[in-house]
């Protein structure tokens, strides 16, 4: 009989890997998701140019082009990178790009009330943006993160295909292993279904949380 | 006649949206401490002047002095140049605006609504700043909700806050723009009556747009009727109201007193 | 690693032939995306409550695993219930299921934006169900939602690469192969990323052709 | 990383200092083998570890890879060396600096059982025109098949083993092709009567494997080979092969130089 | 007092929207050929009963018989059961209905619009419907806009075309909800002149929902004051409009007279 346990715990070794990918993707995404949705938004040519030229350009090459470059092409002009590093940046900057059309439609969706009351108020435009516009807007986007979040726990599945031990590759591991194909597949899915339902269901939460008192004043 | 010095003086202001010319050579005046109402038809550009007092819109051209300083100017090299954003900030801090709909930050609870503001512009600390919020929430009669979200307010609650909440940098100017007119009717009086405090116990000068005809004839020192983008007539308020001498004002009136208004 | 332009001309014609078996996939998937998402809708909106409540959390399961661990399970363990599949119809199967239940959403938005006064004359008009399904709602909801659904196509072709796993020779597999074969990754990778960009671009100029022509239907 | 030519010890005695070397796998049993704990055995690591042990470098850490993103993986600096069952070949020896022969093999073709097709080389599987071939993507199985004349549409990439296995068990493909010794472990754990083995494959080669090293790091595969000559004399070398069902004697009677030369 | 039977016969229905108990307890009949004119403060009941008559909501209690036949029920073995989608779909024949907001199908020309239902549910032939349509769009004065699209016309010609739509299928009962409410005060009087033209021209029962007091006045045999989902008060017109005897009605009345309705 097979050693079902043991083979279980590398497929959590990968678990562990896709979450880890998927957190420091989250997070450079929403980086990169500021940084561009806002430079779309900005007073001058050349932030917005540079940041509709990053967003056009990673939503316009497949993750999997982005990922393979990172991996074998970077190295060549003397940019190395780990497999895990490659992944969370090709991962990161992808549905960073994505994530920043969702900051700059959540800024827009700010009534223009809203920035006239900060004018009244003397506030800066940093100021305004940043004690006014974004706490407003970070609620509009929260949905939309949540799905962009799961997008990204989906994708890190591909980073398999550069070797990183995730829960896809150590499944491919155990299956070359045991000669069992079904067993570790359907249990990788579940286990991906989990996390999705763990990410929506976060999300949710904590939209509920800051949401308090907003309650039917929102557009 | 006056012994100052105006306090706000506009000077051939004009202002176009695309084809559509709003204000043409529009000039005023308004004294220290005096209680201008602006009245008019609906479209006649009342809003506008308000809003470019408060630099929500530039002017195409002409002159606005703020407190004997350019409002849309500054010189530099002896010249007068366009204003930049840091003069802008600097003469903003003379005038405060309460709108139409209120525009409270729904995120903020009241007292953080009326001390962000004192915090963020005047580098005010947060105790003292609480302190004087406290001090403009009583006057509005709103100090118990402190504590409140603005979504939990009625509009006349709200309207109340955003009085305050303009009061707390202390300008020398404020304008109210129609902010009764979005409130149910038995919500108006509670906001009346703060104006009514307002224009009793300080002396900053108060611009006020409204269609309560009753109101602005108690309250203000002057009146101004605009149509179309000018004043057509100005005086006081009795002369105004009782014996108006144009005949855009007199259809104005009528036409008002029949859908049931004081006057 | 230099840039080489000979190499570049003698993989050319390897890489078009991917590309053929690329788009190809990706319509037969869009054809199929497009009726499954219609089934699911339907489905949902169905009285029967089993029927809606089980095809819900299929649709939500298979939205939140990732697409290439379907594709393995569809290609390599339906075979243990007998259901054997060529590459390309697995891979568009997975295609067209997975993004069958984003299309799901888009329809029944468009469904939801039928006003309810529709129903109400179609019923005044004694039509039958069915008749006021194909008749009036599904000719209403459709045109306005072609632009969402041309750009979860659009996607969809930016995921191909995936079939590579389940011995699909698209472009990206092609690209890899000719890598394989010289040894040299930067050529192929670096291509088949400016293929993806150009298609997007063109596909940008499309999609704003298509709000323009089907965005908002007048009333 | 190391300069490309300028041939020194400093390669080795920074794996000295760091510790470890860091080496590309196949995810393909005999060659490697993954414990359930996670352990990484199997014979090319085990040699490997080995020398690198006796060379002062304490361990080995090794990294599954795709066969084909072995070399460029190499040449983008993501391991030091190879050991994975990636046989000398003229095209690879210009590509990577070989040690000397490590594993030997020859092909050998899963067929279903009784051989259908009767494929004895891969010659009949390109004269049938209708047969279909898997081979690994970049593979020496891959090359083999379309030098042999198999249309490159008849010659699927398979991703590894277990699918080649389930596409032949499928009836997806009519051969799938590893050396003998890998097949043999996939029909072991598949236990499937219904398949049978064809090795080795007439035609083609006894291949052998060496420790692939990237181009420039020469000093270090020299004193990689100096060790491997070594266990091989002193019969270690086929205390750690054989269990696996690796010959030793096949690895000794060949060179480098041979294999590289080799047509 | 009538010599025939009332076509439609409605008896003791309920109906409650959540806690909310719209009509309680509502009995009424029509006579063939009858035209009624139902008003009453909004939210009385009025669209609902039409509502129910069209079977676009369901009834809680009580019952309906339209032409002899029950409209929510239908006897299976001697037993009243209620109504499945085929009995409905039949008695829906019976009964056509134009609604405030048109609702006519934006994707289909005027004439499809017309012909469409005549076509899929009585399976009529094109040339035939195409025929029968453009009498009526003739009748209504849109004759000339057959091929035009439903965005281009006005709301007026909308309103037309809706009731040559509920004509085509030849209905005994007419239900029309305010048809004209949703108008610009200009296009009222060619809707209107429509129903006139109707009320002369064909023998269908006709169930009016107005604001229109003066048509309603004009044009109906007998008028429903409706109030609180009931029947307060029921007439000719002279009676109901000259002399209510209920004070709601009075009320009504006065208060429509008010904002300048001529009765
Ligand atoms: N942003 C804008 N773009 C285009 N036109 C504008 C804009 N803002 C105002 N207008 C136009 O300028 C004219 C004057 O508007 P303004 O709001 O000043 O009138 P108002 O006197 O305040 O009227 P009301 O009593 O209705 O508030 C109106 O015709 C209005 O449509
Ligand atoms: N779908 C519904 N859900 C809940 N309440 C409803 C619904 N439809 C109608 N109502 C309520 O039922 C009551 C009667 O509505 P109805 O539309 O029949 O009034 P009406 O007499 O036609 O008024 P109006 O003159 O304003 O059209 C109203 O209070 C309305 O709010
Ligand atoms: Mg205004
Ligand atoms: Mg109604």
């Amino acid at each position: 009989m097979t050693q079902w346990s043991g083979y279980l715990g590398l497929i959590l070794q990968g678990a562990l890997v896709t979450i880890e990918l998927t957190l420091m993707g989250s997070v450079l995404a929403l980086i990169m998701a500021f940084l561009a949705g806002m430079g779309r938004l900005s007073r001058f040519f050349v932030l917005r140019a540079l940041a509709t030229a990053y967003i056009e350009f990673f939503r316009g090459t497949s993750i999997f082009v982005q990922l393979f470059f990172a991996y074998f092409v970077l190295p060549l002009i003397g940019l190395e990178l780990t497999p895990l590093q490659a992944g969370v940046l090709a991962l990161g900057l992808n549905v960073g790009a994505y994530a920043a059309e969702v900051v700059r439609g959540a800024v827009q969706s700010i009534g223009r009330e809203q920035h006239e009351a900060c004018i009244a108020l003397n506030l800066g435009r940093w100021q305004g943006l940043r004690h006014v516009i974004l706490p407003q807007a970070f609620l509009v986007m929260l949905p939309t993160f949540g799905n962009n979040a799961i997008e990204l726990l989906k994708a890190t599945s591909v980073v398999s295909l550069i070797s990183l031990a995730d829960l896809t590759f150590q499944a491919q591991v155990v299956r070359a292993q045991t000669g069992n194909t079904m067993v570790p597949f359907a249990t990788i899915l579940v286990i991906y279904f989990v996390l999705a339902l763990l990410i929506s269901w976060g999300v949710r939460s904590l939209e509920r949380r800051m949401a308090r008192g907003l309650d039917g004043v929102r557009v | 006649m006056h012994l100052s010095a105006p306090i706000i003086k506009v000077d051939a202001i004009s202002k176009s949206f695309g084809a559509f010319k709003v204000l043409d050579g529009l000039s005023m005046q308004v004294m220290p401490r005096e209680k201008l109402a602006l009245i008019g038809p609906s479209g006649s550009g009342k809003t506008t002047i308000l809003r470019i007092l408060m630099t929500l819109e530039r002017i195409d051209g002409g002159y606005i002095q703020i407190d004997g300083e350019q409002l849309y100017h500054m010189e530099r090299n002896g010249q007068l140049v366009p204003a930049d954003e840091r003069h802008l900030a600097r003469m903003r801090q003379k005038i405060g605006m309460v709108f139409q709909l209120f525009n409270l930050f729904p995120h903020k609870s009241v007292i953080d609504n009326v001390t962000l503001a004192p915090m963020l512009t005047k580098g005010m600390p947060r105790p003292a700043a609480e302190k004087r919020a406290m001090e403009l929430l009583d006057m509005v009669g709103m100090a118990d909700k402190a504590k409140a979200m603005p979504a939990q307010l009625s509009g006349g609650q709200k309207q109340r806050v955003a009085i305050a909440r303009a009061l707390a940098l202390q300008p020398k100017i404020m304008l109210f723009d129609e902010v009764t007119s979005a409130l149910d009717p038995e919500l108006v009086e509670e906001v009346l009556n703060v104006l009514w405090r307002l224009c009793a116990e300080t002396d900053m000068t108060m611009l006020l747009v409204t269609h309560e005809m009753g109101f602005a004839h108690d309250f203000a020192d002057r009146v101004l009727f605009f149509d179309r983008g000018k004043i057509v007539e100005e005086g006081k308020p009795d002369e105004i109201f009782r014996h108006p001498k144009q005949e855009r004002t007199q259809g104005f009136l009528k036409k008002i007193i029949a859908a049931g208004h004081r006057v | 690693m230099e840039w080489d332009w000979n190499f570049v001309w003698q993989i050319m014609p390897t890489l078009i032939q991917g590309v053929k078996i690329t788009i190809l996939a990706t319509l037969l998937g869009s054809v199929l995306a497009a009726v499954v998402g219609l089934g699911i809708a339907l489905a949902r909106r169905s009285p029967n409550k089993a029927l809606s409540r089980i095809v819900g959390w299929a649709a939500e399961f298979i939205r939140g695993t990732p697409l290439l661990v379907q594709l393995y399970f569809i290609f390599y363990v339906l075979p243990d219930i007998g259901i054997l599949l060529p590459p390309l119809v697995a891979g568009v199967i997975g295609l067209g299921l997975h993004y069958g239940t984003y299309t799901a959403e888009v329809y029944r938005a468009g469904i939801d934006n039928v006003p309810r006064g529709q129903w109400e004359a179609a019923k005044a008009c004694n039509l039958s169900a069915r008749q006021t399904w194909t008749h009036i709602i599904i000719p209403q909801a459709i045109p306005p939602m072609i632009p969402a659904l041309a750009n979860y196509f659009i996607a969809m072709f930016k995921e191909t690469p995936l079939l590579s796993a389940i011995t699909v020779l698209e472009l990206m597999n092609q690209a890899k192969s000719v890598a394989n074969t010289y040894y040299r990754y930067i050529e192929p990778i670096t291509l088949v990323g400016a293929f993806f960009l150009a298609i997007s671009l063109c596909s940008v100029v499309l999609l704003r052709w298509l709000e323009r022509r089907y965005g908002k239907i007048e009333r | 990383a190391s300069i490309p030519g300028s041939a020194d010890d400093s390669k080795l005695e920074q794996l000295k200092g760091q510790g470890f070397a860091r080496v590309a796998i196949a995810n393909e049993p005999p060659y490697t083998a993954v414990a359930a704990d996670g352990k990484v055995s199997g014979a090319a690591p085990d040699v490997a570890r080995e020398i690198f042990k006796r060379l002062g470098v304490a361990d080995i850490v090794a990294s599954i890879s795709e066969y084909g993103a072995m070399i460029p993986g190499l040449q983008a600096g993501r391991f030091d060396v190879v050991t994975a069952g990636l046989f000398m070949k003229p095209e690879r020896c210009a590509a990577v600096a070989y040690s000397e022969p490590v594993l030997c093999d020859a092909e050998a073709m899963l067929v279903k059982k009784g051989n259908p097709k009767g494929f004895k080389s891969y010659e009949d599987v390109a004269k049938d025109t209708s047969a279909t071939i898997g081979a690994p993507g970049g593979g020496t199985e891959e090359k083999l098949a379309l030098n042999a004349g198999v249309p490159r549409e008849r010659v699927i990439v398979v991703p590894d083993g277990q699918s080649g296995l389930k596409m032949v068990q499928d009836g997806r493909i009519d051969a799938y092709s590893l050396p003998v010794l890998s097949i043999n472990d996939l029909m072991k754990k598949a236990n499937d009567p219904n398949l049978e083995v064809i090795a080795p494959v007439q035609g083609a080669p006894v291949y052998c494997d060496g420790a692939a090293f990237k181009k420039g790091d020469e000093a270090l595969r020299d004193a990689f080979d100096v060790e491997l000559v070594k266990m091989k004399k002193s019969g270690e070398f086929a205390k750690i092969i054989e269990p696996y069902g690796f010959s030793a004697a096949a690895a000794m009677s060949t060179t480098r130089d041979k294999l590289c030369a080799a047509k």
